[in-house]
């Protein structure tokens, strides 16, 4: 089989009330390609947004995760498919490693009745609830007690004492302030859910950095008598690392943890937001020189394994094409336009299948559509 | 036999619970306590803390957990001491309840049922007496429903948390131990009633009384009063708040030419506001031989003294005499 | 000169900051940042820290923050980022804000404004587009303001920020960067318009179109074209949602006869819904020569992709085609 | 001058990132005496509302202060008249603390028109602008940030450096766990408002105890990075002593502090509730025997002063006249039952004064009000 790889990362962990993880993780070249490529194809999906973005094909807000990669990446490679995972408006690229496609994702952006929700949801708003993904929700700190809940149906479902799937929550530095967590965070410590409190600190929400907007800047501190964990949000391993030991300590029933990525956003808050009013592009370069999680993967790559430059860069350019090729068929589709569109999937049966309402008042009222 | 609305809720919750596991019941005082009106008795006995949970004092927090809960196919029964603390949690039910199942083209039920006393109580003054119904209403995604007898509190309770949607059902603090009679039918753990169906509490002839929760007995009673003046007054059960049954008022309409809508809430935008506009837009308008009347709430803050508190609320007279002009008005021809 | 509507409420804020200490700005962004939208564009720079201050995304915390510092006499401007996220602090708002001068029976002023962006914008999708005017123009011990213009929007935020009691501000988000002519009489820090006041954007004779924020643009373009076709629409901006003006809509009612009530947000217990019921119970029903209309917003949440948020708005042609409609129709007559 | 007592109170503090004050006090028989004639003043009214509950004069939700009344004396005694204060519907006796009569109290329980707010607010809902008392708040958890408000006003109107008059906001424990609470600490610490979280632990809320509702029953601790202090609330001097230190930290502009009051409430939660099915009759009687507020400055007086029994007694009986006059006087008013008292106040001027509405309609509307 595959020759495995060892490769420490220490200081990636620091724990509260609580173990740290070992700072060391076993993979190997396959591995380590595949999580390069799912990152990359993230990189260039979020890049390809603010393209189009632009070019006006895509609009409203939108908010991309370039930088942020090996979150995504990380978590999904420690939890198993049955967990549960909600998070905010910065949902693109969750969308993705939970089933979703480059095309659904950026058809969706472009508002066609053949993107992921049909156009009905745009950039705010991905599903896969096949996939155990709940969102793509755009009001800041609400997906959490949500997730909570999702955490409560897992336990709730799991016969007393066995390994529950666990659920997880993820949020940014800007939402941990809002008291509808600490909220989830007393219930699911009191009822010992299988919840992971997990918290993107990308050190600002919006134009406000985390000194403003906190008093306390230890995010993985805040479930006070609760155990966190920081971990280093820009390196796949230890995000994986680290959500397995978290994951293990809830689902066997312990309680919720908090856990804290330290990250970075590359772009702006949203379209409309350059970034660079109360950040410089200092930090930005800096961040991107020495801490970018693709370029991390790469140079193991390089360094640990056969993989050549050359290799590395064949895939960037499939992925590049793929990419591109899924923004092509993104763009032929065509808008919902139909009334059907329009009042359907308001109310569904338990199948989840739409029921037609008996009366939809239309703006014009002789227009209004009756079952 | 007769039963009081605590029990007749209680029996729903009961049999829905014991026919499917999927069904909880979280809030706040709701096991060990018995619930705050009792409503949830014997529950926590029977079905134990696994599906009876008592929550600290967190209404967007555990709103949104019986939110989540129902995203993973729970069928979650999520009581609010009193709708007017469902404000703490009104983001919870409107954007992560209410607007999923269209946000997510209908990848996602969200089969669940928020509920608890609604509007004004006795003596508990402005923080505690507010009438939710226009709001929930006004939002499509959620269903609302608004019992007044038993066989209303059973089968619409029933039906709501069988419903794959979200349904906030408003009850009413001063009916809870009102009995009223629960037929052999209804004692069944089969019966339920339809959501967004409209119930005809006693036929007329003369003039159609459209109300909802406490306001149908108010209703009832001013009929009989004014039968005995020789006016004949229908009384319509709203039931539903929304989907809102147009046709049954349009067609009482049709049939009595005359319509007065009564509610418990403030005057501005609420439901009564909304049967005004339902006739103006239909044809029921041309049988009308009156302009909709209203009965509301008073436009003020509630009061906690007794004769303020009555001030303002509908009384039965204010009924009365609401009939009594559309019944002596007669339409201005215009043509 | 022309101003823009954030220019004109940025005029509105600085100068009432400049003439009262106690005025002072708090919200998400609002500071350095220079607002989401740019609404308090400057003011950081000129009145510092300590009167323009930057919130963490807690709006219950903040909205209860202001409403507290409005008890001990300052003049809060409370911004939510867009009034979606009000929700969360509505609560704060109704019970805590507009309630307690009656419960206090009068021992205290609550002088602080709720302001920001309400409604639909472009693109946002279901969570982000909800408009709350009915809501809370149905509370009573609030006043709510919907400005149209530029005038409009300096006049009434200045009033707002005057007025010693609650004022809900629903500015739209879409007319932030119109430009509008601003009359000399309007440029000076003296300028108020009156709260509870409607204002007649444009005399009409045949029909009166009543609404408010961006609709009334909308209205403004429906009688152009009705103009064309010969029909002379009246344009009543309501400006205030509470107090409601009814003597204005009953006064247009009486001189037009007929009447189309506009709105943006979802249809049922909306704004036209209680002009219907406010022309259903006063003498300008008389008058009416055909049924009240209603334009709103389609009865669903608000999807993404462009076409169906088209379809789910009013467009002018609703208007043209309800306004036809009335003019076209005449009163059945009863008599 | 008068003779200075000196009582020691060891273990009644316990700090959080903090200095625990010296657990000991000065005091002078005449200051005894004023606390206990204050709190069984307040003891008093408390047992009359229950008494006139069950004779059916007083209405609706009844919260009773009795068990608690040391921590009403004691945080007034430590703060200034400038300083000020906002508590939940279990107001009756702060409300008496700050300016307010026995009889305003009992007759706008009896929702007389002569009641403290006119017949307006009943129970919940006693507020006194002018002895700096803001409620009376009935939604559980919002008077903080509405607390929180009045310490930015405190700050705002203070000129920079100067020793700022604090705010106080009273909650309970079931309260503690509300997420707003988290929110305004947070600015509060952010903001440095001289603001002190009050909790009054009475170790339930409602029929739930602490260890039920909280997963950190530590509540001095709940401000995590914020200090706290737990005082023993049963002791009115301890109270006193320890609010006088917090108040001198938080006036200074060190930010906010979080109190922990020990306490415990004699009555059930409120009338409906008699209090004995989620707590044993025996917790109860050991409270009154061995905590109770009154008894402790009863037994001070005996023991470091030359007072007597028949002295106290003599108080006693004197207290309870006055209350029993007070409600007489109480019972003899009339409710508001005019249509200007039903629609007034509902809209003020910048004097407070009532401003009539243009049209307030009525369940009739023929009978709606004009201007
Ligand atoms: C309740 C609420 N308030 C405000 C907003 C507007 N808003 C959207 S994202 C955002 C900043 C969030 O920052 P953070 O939590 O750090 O997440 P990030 O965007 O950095 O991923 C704000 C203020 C919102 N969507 N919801
Ligand atoms: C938001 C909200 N939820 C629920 C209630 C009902 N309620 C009133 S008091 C109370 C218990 C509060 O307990 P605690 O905070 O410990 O204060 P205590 O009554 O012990 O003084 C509850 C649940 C309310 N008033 N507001
Ligand atoms: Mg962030
Ligand atoms: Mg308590």
């Amino acid at each position: 089989s595959e020759a495995s790889i060892t490769v420490d990362f220490p200081g990636a962990y620091t724990a509260h009330l609580g173990d740290e993880p070992a700072a060391t993780a076993e993979t190997n070249k396959t591995e380590l390609l595949e999580y390069f490529k799912t990152m990359y194809t993230m990189r260039r999906m979020e890049i390809t947004c603010d393209n189009e973005y632009k070019a006006r094909t895509i609009r409203g807000f939108c908010h991309l995760y370039d930088g942020q990669e090996a979150i995504g990446t990380g978590v999904q490679a420690a939890l198993s498919p049955e967990d549960s995972w909600i998070t905010s408006y910065r949902c693109h690229c969750i969308a993705l490693a939970r089933g979703g496609t480059v095309e659904g994702v950026l058809a969706e952006l472009m508002g066609q009745s053949h993107g992921q929700t049909g156009g009905k949801g745009g950039s705010m708003h991905f599903y896969n609830k096949e996939h155990n993904f709940f969102g793509g929700q755009g009001i800041v700190g609400a997906q959490v007690p949500v997730g909570t809940g999702l955490a409560f149906a897992n336990k709730y479902k799991t016969p007393l004492g066995e390994p529950m799937p666990v659920a997880i929550g993820c949020y940014g530095d800007g939402a941990a302030n809002q008291g509808q967590i600490w909220e989830s965070m007393n219930m699911a410590a009191l009822w010992k859910l299988p919840m992971i409190f997990c918290i993107e600190n990308n050190q600002y929400g919006m134009g406000t950095s985390i000194s403003r907007s906190s008093c306390n800047n230890d995010y993985y501190t805040m479930g006070n008598v609760i155990p966190g964990l920081k971990m280093d949000g820009m390196n796949v391993l230890s995000v994986r690392e680290g959500m397995k030991h978290v994951r293990d300590y809830v689902s066997q029933g312990n309680g919720p943890m908090v856990v804290e990525m330290s990250t970075y956003r590359y772009h702006g808050h949203s379209m409309s937001d350059p970034g660079t009013t109360y950040r410089n592009r200092d930090e930005i370069a800096a961040m991107r020189q020495t801490r970018d999680p693709i370029e991390f993967v790469k140079n193991l790559l390089l360094e640990h394994t056969d993989a050549t430059e050359d290799e590395l860069k064949a895939i960037e350019k499939d992925v590049r094409a793929e990419v591109a090729a899924a923004c092509d068929r993104a763009k032929a589709g065509s808008p919902p336009s139909s009334i059907d569109e329009l009042v359907g999937n308001i109310y569904l049966d338990a199948e989840g299948k739409d029921v037609p309402q008996p009366y939809i008042r239309m703006p014009d009222y002789e227009k209004s559509i009756r079952a | 036999v007769d039963v009081t609305i605590r029990e007749a809720l209680n029996m729903a919750m009961d049999e829905e619970m014991e026919a499917d596991d999927a069904v909880f019941v979280m809030g706040e005082e709701v096991a060990q306590y018995q619930g705050a009106y009792k409503v949830t008795k014997g529950l926590f006995q029977k079905y134990g803390e696994r599906r009876v949970i008592d929550t600290p004092i967190t209404e967007m927090g555990f709103a949104g957990i019986c939110t989540g809960a129902a995203y993973k196919d729970l069928k979650p029964v999520c009581e609010f001491m009193t709708f007017n603390f469902a404000m703490q949690a009104i983001d919870q039910i409107v954007n992560s309840a209410a607007k999923q199942a269209y946000m997510s083209n209908g990848d996602m039920n969200v089969p669940i049922v928020f509920r608890g006393p609604n509007g004004a109580a006795a003596g508990v003054a402005a923080q505690h007496s507010q009438c939710f119904a226009s709001w929930f209403s006004q939002c499509p995604g959620l269903k609302v429903v608004a019992p007044y007898n038993a066989e209303d509190a059973k089968g619409l309770l029933k039906a709501a948390i069988r419903d794959p949607n979200p349904v906030v059902f408003l009850e009413n603090e001063l009916l809870y131990g009102t009995s009223f009679p629960l037929s052999d039918e209804a004692q069944s753990k089969d019966f339920v009633l339809p959501l967004g169906k409209a119930h005809i509490e006693r036929e007329g002839t003369d003039v159609t009384l459209v109300t909802f929760s406490k306001m149908v007995g108010y209703c009832l009673d001013a009929a009989e009063e004014l039968a005995a003046q020789g006016i004949s007054a229908e009384v319509l059960n709203l039931r539903s708040l929304r989907p809102l049954d147009r046709d049954a008022i349009i067609n009482s309409v049709k049939k009595t030419n005359r319509l007065v809508a009564v509610e418990e809430g403030w005057p501005q935008c609420g439901i009564a506001a909304e049967i005004c506009a339902v006739v103006m837009e239909s044809d029921a308008f041309d049988y009308l031989d009156a302009p909709v009347e209203r009965v509301t709430g008073a436009d003020v803050p509630m009061a906690y003294a007794i004769p303020l508190e009555k001030m303002s609320l509908p009384q039965v007279e204010d009924i009365v005499a609401a009939v009594s002009r559309t019944t002596e008005r007669k339409m201005y021809g215009v043509a």
